[in-house]
């Protein structure tokens, strides 16, 4: 019921919306890429392949495709033995869907010039997406290392929603689930941020919205989508709000470990190109990134009496999260206070929120991923400034108040549209095959009921 | 004094311990087990290839009672761990001669609970 | 001939293997369980949520014994396990009617050592 | 009733498994021990320094069975597990008094099997 | 017997082509390189070191030795627990054992200009291998990196015949065994294919057989040895077609995305060179893996069921394997159908053909390796296009099917030589020192008995 | 007392020294970088930002990140199970306590121009510190760049130090003592050899002492101190000379694989460009790591009658360690003699030093990073030649003794000062918090007392 009211505010903004992002979008031939906003305005020469940056973009690209395994073990050492296969499987699985519907369709939706809304299938097959560089995302790289970086962003959003529904989801309908929130939630909305006129790229008057490296895209998205998702199928059976201890907290720790260096590509990467940029958004991902992670042991300090390892890491992810929107446009300070930020608002979602609510988030992929990415989008309308990207914009504190607003539209846009999708999909998706596991397969295990194997031997 | 052995389903261990604490049994060592009975597992298929070991998961349970707990306590694990389905699990009652605290070195029923 | 189970801490195994040592008890076996006592362990925290199964780490010893070594054996357990502290742990004696060494099928006493 | 408690080697489950099987014995639960007897191990070597602990994997059979069994469940093990080594293990077997079957609450022989 | 007759046929092959090879190639001072196609025919100016190629060199040159560590994993997580440190620690000295081969004489004997069958040993100890690019290998990195990048393939190829003889072999054999195949085999090969001069690298009017980053010299060939290894060295004991579940598959989880990580610098890194070609190779290389990991699942799905991680991350394997000849040839649809058929292939292998021929390739280094090598090189000759590389070939589907017939060539040399030395080096040192362990040694496993240590503590 | 007369013996030293370096250093107006060699003396020209450089600056510093969980994997993997946590949390809290502190002042201090002893502080808070490449430290990269590059090393070497005093350490105390050490200790002796104007890098007619990536600097430094913290805090309770087996040996292997892997940014980025020196460093590193795993396994084989997988990746990481601060000065040869070298005398040292002396350096920190940080800056000064680095010096089988001295005169300061300030700190804290654990808290495990989580579940 909630949720249908949700998805009716959501039609009538996005309704209100629409006609002026028509007015503004449609005639701007793509307009300059703020968030990929490396590119100097070049002279109009035949654009040339620059070596050092193609180097950091093959290299950043490998680094964040080893995140969704990353984020495998991050999750897979969560949760209890018998359903660590399903958390791997799961996150491989998308690993390999993914990339084959990134190059057969995906790309093009998300990124071929369409509409404000979404991409054309033009570059279907990668047809028109060579090796020569696409002036309009990366002058310096050749297009396909543009299309195969964000191959690896398609790849891990889904791959986080993961976080909210495990232990309980059939895997059959959970690959349905995910062809069809790639399609039609995360490659339009990668369209409207990143896209050649997109329709939150130039909001006008208001200026373009400020993604870095996703924070809406993709944590926002992935992390609302989670919340609906755990919503909509229900709490673990025998859950009662007492937490099964992770069973492997090492492997818990590994996942963050390689998410953590994944992440140096996932923001400095965005940069496209090896320059002051991308060291600028290096060194405020780290930055961010310990700072959450010291608050959050901090927090548990005073809060529990101990810091737990369980605890730094979660806090350093949640500060990846946060820094990733804002990691083009803010400097090394206000990313400490990113960072302080999203872990005293994620613990709260954590240890307080979801409790007292009592929804079964079961590895926190909204209390992360989604508060995390809300408080770095805002924070991105708060701490921009051009010193740092020129081709970006200042936020309130750099005396731009217009810009919080042009963030929140962002946020409130991407709540809306891929809460209602997801709404959608699932509602689908369980009337014709059924979401959740049943009882017994879930009680015995998604491991052994879903894919016949299991992880750990006992005897040899 | 009896030692009592149950081998239940290791999903029931929390309805099991919540229904040994209200028969007012509360101390108790658990451990892991392979089970071999009549249920059928998943057999797992590795590459093309069915393991068929077919040892299942399950949870051992060992309590020491006094001869008066021995009829609640077996109550009390049918109750947490019955599902009604192959696989429900044994409890097997043996004569225990001595009971020894460690830490006191007191003996007998005093010492069991 | 009788089975002696120990439940200790797992830190005191290597004082009470030296002490049955001592007492001319060397075969043993042993393994890890999961305790639940009155002893109360630190309550885990997980992500702010408390985890409250209590179920401590112990080591279980089983040692056959001929009736003659039956007391030996309980005071070095007793010996090398105790620390005055809840949670040192329980010997329960079983009565055991056979014993069979595999190697030789030789049965009784002298499988025993 | 007795109860059968044997400790084999590792690699001879499967073995015994079999022998068992011909046995007509379906119904067991396994798990993993430490044993410290007269066979002497591989003794490890950490950074140059020899690590003295000296305890085998094993693996601990238990196996309920009704008296007529007894001497068909300890030929099967015997035939299964012996190579005539050192390690090979042992076989304990204790009186048992009761048997439940958690499934149907039946008791006593039927339950056994 | 059968062996004997292969080495028989193996002989008159080369026999046969030898003569033909010398007239041709002995004259021709180093023809272009065609696998290594990248350098551009450059005006004689003094080579200049580029920072962008270097430093994607060097970053792929990280990536692959990190994937026999990642191997390592793949493979110790399958075995049973008590042989696991056989695996790590028979990986792991490889690392150690071949970096140092290498520089001594290993990369001398591969890629020195010797004749058509080897190189010589002018360049032992690295002497004359200096920091100023050599322009038959790469003309814009220091020829120290092209070594040091050829060194982690010789690393991670000996490495992977271990799949085929886990859990049975002594220790000191395997070093021997490594030893002398590394040389005679590995390094002779390297040189038909990739070394100035080599026999393999101009078949005269048949062109040159195209093997990108290692189809032939890497995966059939250590595929191929662990045919025969497995063959000479018989079944594990106890194996009766039954397979011992994997006893960590997380493990296998984790080596696998190594793998996949690592196999970027692989096949994208052999274009030595941060260029429009390593971007394709990249593309290439994630479609394929993405595409056999999705086959197999299915594949799984159809017969057994339910589809498996373990399955998913052997697909995915396999991909890369069968991609590795083409990745710098072909296209990304032409990726997606190698990616098919690579499954395809190896899961009839693995699941039908291995059961039913009796034979114990422990972890399927046969099964997975060779097979998927040699349908990667044969697919190249279908597949490759000008287009992609202009330096290359056309394929059949491209007009030209000599290139079809010059891959099979490469494929039948390789696996020739490959078997006949394999079968030659077990049987002398099977006289001399033995190569399998005893039956005690096996049964109580190989950590214990060969390496006097334990995985796994269980009590502490 | 010995300790005492250390720190007499160190003042008296340090006063010696003082003043000729003060004359020496005051005048000199930042001498040229000898360490960080790369840089030749350009015309005063603007400097530019050569991506190629940046690339694998960043490349480097993101592998560098990845070596502190690699440690954290690599220790432990060692230790007791009820202690894992406790190892990985160090690790992970130092990762965000010296990531913030270096941005607030830890560079400054260790970076900015200041006197021969330390920095300043007007780089705190990284003011001043921007994206563009400045001269003395890397002229073709962001100064940010090189700061984030040195935080990665500003952050393992404290976690080095850990090795020592694993399974014993009050957190609390833990946090205080880094926080100290990191800025009393590791700030001064970076600024020493790598500042501008620090007193190891022109000792006048002496030349300036060699340590390309950090022998004295991380390796001597954290295995004093580590040393110095063994003997102060006392052997583990229950410490009988016996060692207890490593819990996870895979997870030691994972670590070590990591650390080899991570490596490669350390030494061979600190040539700051990918540039010739990058790759002679690279391939000396990866050389030294594979002769020192070998030297080891072949003397456990001769000792033990069996070779390890431990004492391999042990080897391993002593040769990398030891080939850190000549990796920029030394050609193959040498660097297979340094591998020989650092696992012959680190194996006496584990094997009989320690359990001859009987200390309890738990995980071997002083035994691997201290006896193999002295003999890699020891043996820089034997092998070091201008043929490899023009920027550098010649070694004593290069024609040049003095080099010898000054290196010893580095590895002599480093030693006295870390050695003397560890136990300062040491004392002040034991004094006012405690630093070592209750008994009970060891019994119990530092996982959950220090902690309140444990690492693996049993049951579930
Ligand atoms: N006779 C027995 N001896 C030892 N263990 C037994 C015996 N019978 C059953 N068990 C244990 O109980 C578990 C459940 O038994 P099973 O036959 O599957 O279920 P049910 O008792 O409901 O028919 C088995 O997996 C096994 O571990
Ligand atoms: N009656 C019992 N039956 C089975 N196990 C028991 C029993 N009593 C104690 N134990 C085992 O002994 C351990 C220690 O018992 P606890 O009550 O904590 O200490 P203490 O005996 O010193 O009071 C428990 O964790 C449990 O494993
Ligand atoms: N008296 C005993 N009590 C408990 N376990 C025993 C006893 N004797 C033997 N065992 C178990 O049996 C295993 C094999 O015993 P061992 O003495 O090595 O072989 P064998 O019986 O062939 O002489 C031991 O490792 C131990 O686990």
């Amino acid at each position: 019921m909630m949720l249908v009211r949700l998805a009716l505010v959501a039609l009538v903004m996005v309704g209100a919306l629409a006609p002026g992002l028509l007015a503004e979008q449609t005639p701007a031939p793509l307009a300059p890429a703020v968030a990929t906003a490396a590119a100097p305005p070049v002279a109009e020469a035949a654009p040339k392949v620059d070596s050092g940056d193609t180097a950091w973009l093959l290299a950043s690209s490998a680094l964040v495709l080893f995140m969704t395994p990353g984020l495998a073990f991050f999750y897979g050492g969560m949760v209890r033995k018998k359903n660590i296969l399903s958390i791997l499987m799961q996150c491989m699985i998308l690993c390999c869907l993914i990339s084959v519907q990134w190059v057969l369709f995906g790309y093009s939706l998300a990124f071929s010039p369409g509409n404000w809304f979404i991409g054309s299938l033009d570059w279907a097959g990668l047809s028109g997406v060579g090796l020569e560089p696409f002036k309009d995302y990366s002058a310096t790289v050749p297009h396909q290392a543009f299309m195969i970086f964000q191959a690896m962003f398609a790849i891990i959003t889904p791959a986080l929603i993961i976080g909210a529904f495990a232990e309980r989801i059939k895997f059959s309908a959970f690959v349905a689930f995910m062809v069809l929130w790639a399609t039609f939630v995360y490659d339009p909305v990668a369209h409207w941020v990143w896209g050649a006129g997109g329709m939150l790229r130039d909001l006008g008057s208001l200026g373009g919205a400020l993604d870095f490296a996703g924070g809406t895209v993709v944590h926002i998205n992935a992390g609302v989508a989670g919340f609906v998702m755990c919503l909509c199928l229900g709490k673990r059976r025998g859950f009662n709000g007492k937490t099964n201890p992770p069973h492997n907290l090492p492997f818990v720790v590994l996942g963050a470990a390689m998410l953590w260096f994944g992440w140096f590509g996932f923001n400095s990467g965005s940069a496209l190109a090896a320059n002051g940029l991308a060291v600028s958004a290096f060194v405020v991902t780290n930055t961010a990134a310990a700072m959450a992670g010291l608050t959050w042991a901090v927090l548990e300090w005073l809060v529990n009496g101990k810091p737990t390892i369980f605890g730094t890491v979660t806090g350093a992810v949640a500060g990846l999260v946060a820094i990733t929107p804002a990691s083009g446009f803010v400097s090394v300070l206000p990313a400490i206070l990113i960072g302080i930020g999203v872990s005293v608002l994620c613990f709260l979602a954590v240890a307080y929120l979801k409790p007292k609510l009592g929804y079964d988030d079961s590895l926190d992929a909204f209390g992360v991923h989604g508060i995390g990415g809300m408080w770095g989008a805002l924070a991105t309308g708060l701490f921009a400034s051009k010193l740092v990207n020129d081709a970006g914009a200042n936020g309130l504190f750099y005396g731009n108040p217009t810009q919080l607003l042009t963030q929140a539209i962002a946020v409130g846009a991407t709540i809306l549209y891929s809460g209602v999708c997801t709404f959608i999909i699932y509602k689908v998706l369980d009337a014709v095959i059924g979401v959740r596991a049943t009882e017994k397969d879930e009680v015995i295990g998604l491991d052994l009921t879903q894919h016949r194997e299991g992880a750990y031997t006992i005897l040899e | 004094m009896k030692l009592v052995i149950a081998i239940i389903q290791p999903h029931r261990l929390e309805q099991v311990k919540a229904e040994l604490y209200k028969a007012e049994v509360n101390l108790l060592t658990v451990f892991e087990v392979l089970g071999h009975g009549r249920q059928k597992g998943v057999a797992e298929v590795y590459r093309g290839m069915k393991e068929t070991g077919n040892l299942l998961h399950k949870v051992c349970l060992e309590i020491a009672v006094n001869d008066n707990f021995v009829e609640p306590t077996i109550d009390a694990i049918v109750k947490g761990a019955q599902t009604g389905e192959t696989g429900d699990g044994k409890i097997f009652v043996l004569p225990m001669e001595r009971c020894i605290r460690i830490r006191t070195r007191e003996e007998g029923t005093v010492a069991i609970g």
